[in-house]
């Protein structure tokens, strides 16, 4: 047969050998693309769902986690196979998890963990890593450890549990320091407009300041551009989650990005990767007794040494 | 043939939106056989509408008696944060779990009559008009929401009892999700019925109705009738308050928790949406509550029918956006 | 007479509004049995009063009197529980509501529970009402729906309904027909006799001589005369001589007013401005064939709903039309106002508040708005105020328009006022034909002589005019010619001789009601 | 006493939004000091608040003949992602920079009006409640840009002149900013303020102003006298296109990129915000262009206060929520 199986041609012969078996159904629901790292989320587990025609995708995004209760209810109505599921807010999907896994569903959780263990596979970012290992790193070059000197400001991102956990990790790093002095804090909603905005405000009333503190890679564009617009040169900007364009500046060594921390928003794909598998041919007990049943995806600190392997330019992200 | 399309006219009007209803419902079971015409995926449906249809049947109201309200989101918010907070303290001060339960519930729905009240009391002692005095306070429960909580969860410490509220409900004889339990009516969606029954009694048959629709129609003629415009004006805020604490009942005991950045986030539009979708006039003096349920049910329903077939995410803006147009323009009244 | 209770009093109320004291020290009292009218010009301070006594507004000073406890109603709601119910001058009705439910508005007859509304007892109640005063509408239908007449009746009706000590009606008849008028009027002596108060106004002096048993006349916000009944039942001044309307008329204006009515010059013949062939509003008249030359008054009859609104808005391109046009001998046809506007053509409408004026803008503003190119420049980009002002201010000099400025908003004016303004608005557009809708409806004796001078000026300046009244010696003083309407057909009409007979009013009420079926030529 | 009070009540109205301005603008210099009374802190509030400045003169007018636009948002990024996308075609097809910027800028403000010209169809032919209407496409446009860029980042490929367009502006002899390099007024800024002046001269001086504002006060009683109300109502839809374009033209030059996701996300309630607070009725039928502008300040201000005072960011939403509700509060108008 043709080796490029087309979903629909696949769907209308259904007496090949392959489809005897009826498709597997699997439903993705995902916070919308409303930031760049939802954008980059979304984006992957799209170009995940096309490497697997003989699989019935479902993609489903949610603004709030009412919505995503209501895609989970719709999708377990649909009677679907198997979940991925990356939350908007861990508490609110729980109830709902528990009831699809009650039913039997396959249940993969990425980066945000249920309350209770009701997923079969758990795949983890670790945010307090991220606030950890990017303070560490300002620390390192601003002097190291107990010797560092310098002003910084910190960006912070849509108040939520993510959020929290990267910043009160950061700042944990960053009280030890008696040489380092926060001459700003405000919440730029992980959002490139609103961090030009408050960087160019706080700059205003602090502008010697080191480095900058932005958490993530539409901040830290923000961020960059208020500098620019300001005339400020010497700054440099730490933001995180690896954006393509970020990783390529610290690549060529950008004096303003001399380093990142990588997010990856493809840890999507590998947990529908691993729906996949483990719904394919069926034995799903035995499968998933060699399943990795929580599986932390490292935060990597990304300097011109390395970026390399972090670089993909077809993502959005 | 002038008096037959002027008939039809009238007809759309009045019944424009249950066929805008009936047009969606057949395109979805069409395209999505039993998928959608699957009496859970409608359990599911009604389940998840209940809370933006509790309150939009208070805006409903609001909106009959010439007013808005852009709070409402916040308003939910902001009684669900307060009330899960009193719920969790009662039980680390090991007071029974039915005891912290009531006076969780309690907290969430006197929280929200108390935002009601403080929007009917800038709207009409403070003589603001309504969008603004809401938008302040859109802005400002959702604020003091994440004060509470530092912006994080608030996580129900009831270990059952809270989210069998929100979960459970009457079974259905007869009927089976694809689990094979017995599929139920969820409470949620009995108290969304009953709220919009009652609402719609009102509207009609009672004094309190009567008096709101000559506020929003003419509130000069209201007034020289005798009416005392503030009390009905504050009443009706104070009353979308209750409904805004009820959907915050329903929602934190469904969720067992509360997240204070994105809890009831945008639902004043949907739940406005809704309003006038179901057929009543953004002016005021006329409104239907059973219309609005329809609404409710419109726009569930595309929702619903795009995240089961598998539309882009990107395109569902423009399918909303366009089905929401559409639904109006059948049941627009003909010129005068 | 003067022994008969006092129910309410008003003690030297006084009003100021920004810039204008429009009530200054008026004491008055209303007794129980009697109907007492107020007369006055525009701006009188009439409706003020009203208002105050109404609990619609509180005076600057001065309080009422209510059976000897002094009182000030805050709200409209504590002078409803007091007894005193009021027909407001301007309609204020719920337009989403049907006639039942207006009437029974903020006292509906509850159920068991006193929640729900008991609508058998309240439709009987307002079936009842209605019929009291010959009203033909369905109590089921939306208010919205009706025309202005029909509405007044539902205002009248819920007055009524209320069993109020004191009843006040603020120029109720300037929007009925003279036998929905009658009715009313029948209405008004059984609540006298019931030992009401009653108080009424009017600027129909001659409905005030014959029905009131008390007179008070206000002058620029101050009471300036009393005339009461006496046993012989003639209305006389202090000094007991009988009081006619001329005698009204001159203590209202402070001097003695000529005729009402100019004098009618003879049309000026030759080619018709307008002619009418086979014409009508879609689906609410047809077959209307009129034609009207330069310098001619056409005036058109007709009760309440025969469709004569409809019909001018039709001509003028504000409804669907059927038929035909000839303007100066030419065929036309207007898809909007602004059309017939440049065409020549003016309507000045019946309903000031909700079509005819803008009562939130200046009186600037509304007097220049549809002859606003006249005052542009530079392609729409600049309107020179100055000239605005100036002709606004032309007119209000010619129309002896009182308004304290030229750019505060219009709704501070009293009616005849604005009516004046609506006139002045039209007349700005230097018109070839004018059709005037109920041209002094609210209007005061003064200034409704003013109005018929200028129309009749404008006539003689070669201007055809079409009036349309429900003021049957209106238009029998000021017409050259009158055709009556009815059901939306032209049913009859009157010639200029015929106009000048006696029986005249007689007639043409009777054409217009049905009563006798003439269908004469008079086009 | 009465007197001189309702001359008090009359001056609140009607300069009260230049009181509150002041009020604020007094704490905030008294608590920032230097900080905040320092002309660079300026040169960014205008600067950053121009293109939200831009949608509020529009929504001024739109406002002023009884409408709404919700849809302001979704507008600057629709017109945005075509205009840029169009650029860069240009630019990959090897056009000279100069051109591309042309094309991209008159896509965008072309993408602008056409989208004003369907709102303003759908309300005008389509006989739809603004509010309504403009919902559909406060939906429908940020959709389509989704669907365009895939939910990410549009990068302009013009490596110099699209961003020196965005961030460059006219130096202001005498004043240089902390780095010491000379303080400009941006290109931004004066294009607002030109917008400005323009929108409040038509809206007081010329025949399309005057007739808006008929159109708002009685639409009845414009149509009787001879206005044509579908071409003034449409009229005002296509010229809030046309800011829209103008604004985002503004803010995609500045980034010189446009996130689908976020640009324009919730400007429509700043804008109406801002228009309010100016002293600008919702009902129709009066405005004024400066106060919007001074309103766009105090909201910007706010802002900006709150970052520098570095008050947390939970309580800021109920800060913002107090001012709107004060500034309106001031300048009522007295009870009739
Ligand atoms: N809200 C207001 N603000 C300012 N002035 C007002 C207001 N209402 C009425 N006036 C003024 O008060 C005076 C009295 O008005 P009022 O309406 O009582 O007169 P009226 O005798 O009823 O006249 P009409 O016969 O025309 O109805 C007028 O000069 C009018 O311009
Ligand atoms: N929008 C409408 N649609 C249908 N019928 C209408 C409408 N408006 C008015 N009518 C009807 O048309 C008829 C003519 O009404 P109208 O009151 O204008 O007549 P008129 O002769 O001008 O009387 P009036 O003395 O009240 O001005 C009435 O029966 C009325 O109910
Ligand atoms: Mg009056
Ligand atoms: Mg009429």
């Amino acid at each position: 047969g043709s080796s490029a199986a087309d979903p629909l041609t696949a769907q209308s012969k259904p007496a090949t050998s392959a489809t005897l078996a009826p498709r597997m159904k699997v439903g993705v629901s995902i916070p919308a693309a409303d930031h760049g790292w939802t954008a980059g989320v979304v984006w992957w587990a799209n170009e995940c769902a096309k490497l697997h025609p003989e699989i019935d995708w479902t993609v489903a995004t949610a603004e709030t986690p009412e919505k995503q209760i209501a895609d989970i209810e719709a999708l377990m109505a649909k009677k679907v196979d198997a979940l991925v599921i990356l939350a908007t807010e861990s508490a609110p999907i729980t109830p709902v998890a528990e009831e699809a896994h009650s039913r039997g569903i396959l249940i993969v959780n990425v980066d945000r963990g249920f309350l209770k263990p009701v997923a079969d596979i758990f795949i983890e970012g670790d945010n307090a890593a991220f606030g950890r290992k990017s303070a560490e790193f300002m620390v390192e070059k601003l002097g190291g450890k107990g010797k560092a000197k310098g002003e910084i400001i910190i960006l912070e991102g849509i108040p939520c549990t993510v959020n929290t956990a990267r910043v009160s990790a950061a700042l944990a790093v960053f009280a030890l320091e008696p040489g380092i002095k926060i001459v700003g804090q405000q919440a730029a909603n992980w959002n490139r407009q609103k961090a030009l905005e408050v960087t160019e405000t706080l700059l205003t009333k602090s502008p010697k300041v080191t480095a900058i503190w932005a958490s993530d890679d539409d901040m830290a564009l923000g961020a960059e551009q208020a500098l620019a617009e300001k005339g400020i040169e010497g700054v440099w900007i730490l933001g995180g989650a690896g954006m393509k364009d970020i990783i390529k500046r610290v690549m060529e060594r950008d004096p303003i990005f001399p380093a990142n921390i990588t997010y990856p928003p493809s840890m999507i794909a590998t947990g529908m990767e691993l729906a996949a598998a483990v719904l394919a041919g069926g034995a799903r007990a035995k499968k998933l007794q060699f399943m990795p049943r929580h599986l932390v995806i490292d935060v990597d600190l990304v300097t011109p040494e390395n970026a390399k392997q972090y670089y993909f330019p077809a993502s959005v992200y | 043939m002038n008096r037959l399309s002027s008939r039809l006219q009238e007809a759309l009007e009045r019944w424009g939106v249950l066929i805008a209803f009936a047009i969606l419902f057949a395109i979805s079971s069409f395209k999505q056989g039993f998928d959608f015409v699957n009496p859970e995926n409608f359990r599911a449906l009604l389940n998840s509408n209940a809370p933006v249809g509790i309150l939009a049947v208070g805006m409903t109201l609001v909106i009959v008696s010439g007013g808005i309200d852009l709070s409402v989101g916040s308003m939910v918010v902001l009684a669900a944060a307060l009330g899960t907070t009193a719920m969790n303290a009662q039980i680390a001060g090991e007071s029974s779990e039915l005891n912290a339960v009531l006076i969780g519930g309690a907290v969430t729905i006197a929280a929200g009559i108390a935002a009601g009240c403080i929007n009917g009391a800038l709207i009409v002692f403070g003589r603001i008009a309504p969008f603004i005095a809401t938008l302040g306070g859109l802005a400002a429960f959702r604020s003091m929401s994440l004060a509470i909580a530092d912006a994080g969860e608030i996580r129900s410490q009831s270990a059952t009892l809270f989210s069998a509220l929100g979960r459970g409900g009457i079974p259905i004889p007869g009927l089976e999700n694809a689990a094979g339990k017995p599929l139920t009516i969820s409470f949620s969606t009995v108290i969304f019925l009953v709220v919009a029954v009652v609402a719609q009694w009102f509207l009609s048959r009672a004094r309190f109705g009567r008096h709101l629709i000559a506020v929003g129609a003419n509130e000069t003629a209201a007034r020289y009738s005798g009416l005392s415009i503030s009390w009905i004006r504050f009443r009706v805020y104070a009353i979308m308050g209750l409904l805004a604490g009820i959907a915050a009942l329903v929602q934190s005991s469904r969720m067992n928790s509360v997240s204070t950045s994105q809890l009831g986030l945008g639902s004043e539009l949907d739940a406005i949406a809704a309003v006038v979708i179901g057929g009543t006039s953004l002016q005021g003096g006329f409104g239907r509550v059973w219309g609005t349920v329809v609404g409710v049910l419109i726009l569930g329903m595309i929702t619903n029918m795009l995240t089961i077939s598998g539309v882009s995410p990107y395109w569902q803006g423009a399918i909303k956006g366009a089905v929401i147009v559409l639904a109006v323009l059948v049941q627009r009244p003909s010129r005068s | 007479m003067e022994n008969r209770a006092v129910i309410l009093g008003t003690r030297a109320v006084t009003v100021d509004y920004p810039g204008v004291r429009a009530l200054d020290a008026v004491t008055l009292d209303f007794r129980a049995g009697e109907i007492h009218a107020i007369v006055g010009e525009n701006g009188a301070g009439k409706s003020t009063l009203m208002k105050v006594i109404s609990g619609a507004m509180r005076p600057t000073e001065g309080e009422l009197e209510l059976a000897g406890h002094s009182a000030n109603f805050a709200q409209p709601s504590e002078a409803i529980a007091a007894g005193i119910a009021m027909v407001h001058q301007e309609l204020n009705l719920v337009p989403t509501l049907t006639v039942e439910e207006n009437i029974a508005l903020g006292r509906e007859p509850t159920g068991v529970l006193g929640i729900a509304v008991d609508h058998r007892a309240q439709r009987a109640q307002a079936r009842e009402l209605l019929a009291l005063l010959g009203s033909a509408c369905e109590t089921g239908e939306l208010v919205s729906s009706l025309s202005i007449g029909q509405a007044q009746c539902v205002e009248i009706a819920k007055c009524l309904a209320r069993d109020a000590r004191v009843l006040i009606f603020d120029e109720p008849t300037a929007v009925l027909g003279e036998q929905e008028a009658a009715r009313l009027f029948v209405q008004l002596r059984r609540l006298r006799d019931e030992g009401r108060a009653v108080i009424f106004i009017s600027h129909h002096l001659d409905e005030v001589v014959t029905i009131a048993d008390r007179v008070s006349v206000l002058r620029d916000g101050q009471l300036v005369e009393s005339f009461a009944r006496d046993q012989s039942g003639s209305l006389r001044d202090a000094r007991g001589r009988s009081v006619d309307a001329g005698r009204l008329a001159a203590a209202m204006v402070g001097r003695e007013l000529g005729s009402l009515f100019p004098n009618k010059g003879a049309a000026i013949g030759g080619q018709p401005a307008i002619e009418l062939i086979d014409f009508g509003a879609r689906g609410i008249s047809q077959g209307i064939s009129l034609s009207v030359s330069s310098g001619e008054i056409v005036g058109i009859a007709g009760l309440v709903g025969s469709g004569r609104s409809e019909t001018a808005q039709a001509i003028v391109g504000l409804r669907p039309q059927a038929g035909r046009i000839l303007l100066a001998g030419s065929a036309v046809r207007f898809e909007s106002a602004g059309a017939a506007m440049r065409a020549g053509l003016a309507y000045v409408s019946e309903d000031r508040k909700g079509s005819g004026l803008h009562l939130s803008l200046s009186s600037i503003a509304n007097v220049t708005l549809p002859s606003l190119d006249a005052y542009t420049s530079r392609g729409g980009l600049h309107v020179d105020s100055n000239a605005e002002r100036a002709t606004t201010n032309r007119w209000i000099d010619t129309l002896g328009i009182r308004c304290a400025r030229p750019d505060s908003p219009i709704a501070l004016l009293s009616g005849g006022n604005q009516q004046k303004i609506a006139l002045a608005r039209w007349l700005e557009t230097n018109p070839k034909v004018l059709i005037i809708d109920e041209p002094t409806r609210g209007v005061d004796v003064g200034a409704k002589a003013e109005i018929y001078q200028i129309i009749a000026q404008l006539a003689r300046d070669g201007l055809a005019c079409i009036v349309i009244s429900s003021d049957l010696p209106e238009l029998i003083g000021l017409a050259h010619r009158v055709v009556v309407m009815r059901g939306g057909r032209v049913v009859g009409g009157a010639s200029r001789e015929q106009l000048a007979l006696r029986n005249c009013e007689e007639r043409i009420m009777r054409i217009a009601s049905g009563l006798s079926a003439e269908l004469e030529a008079c086009a």
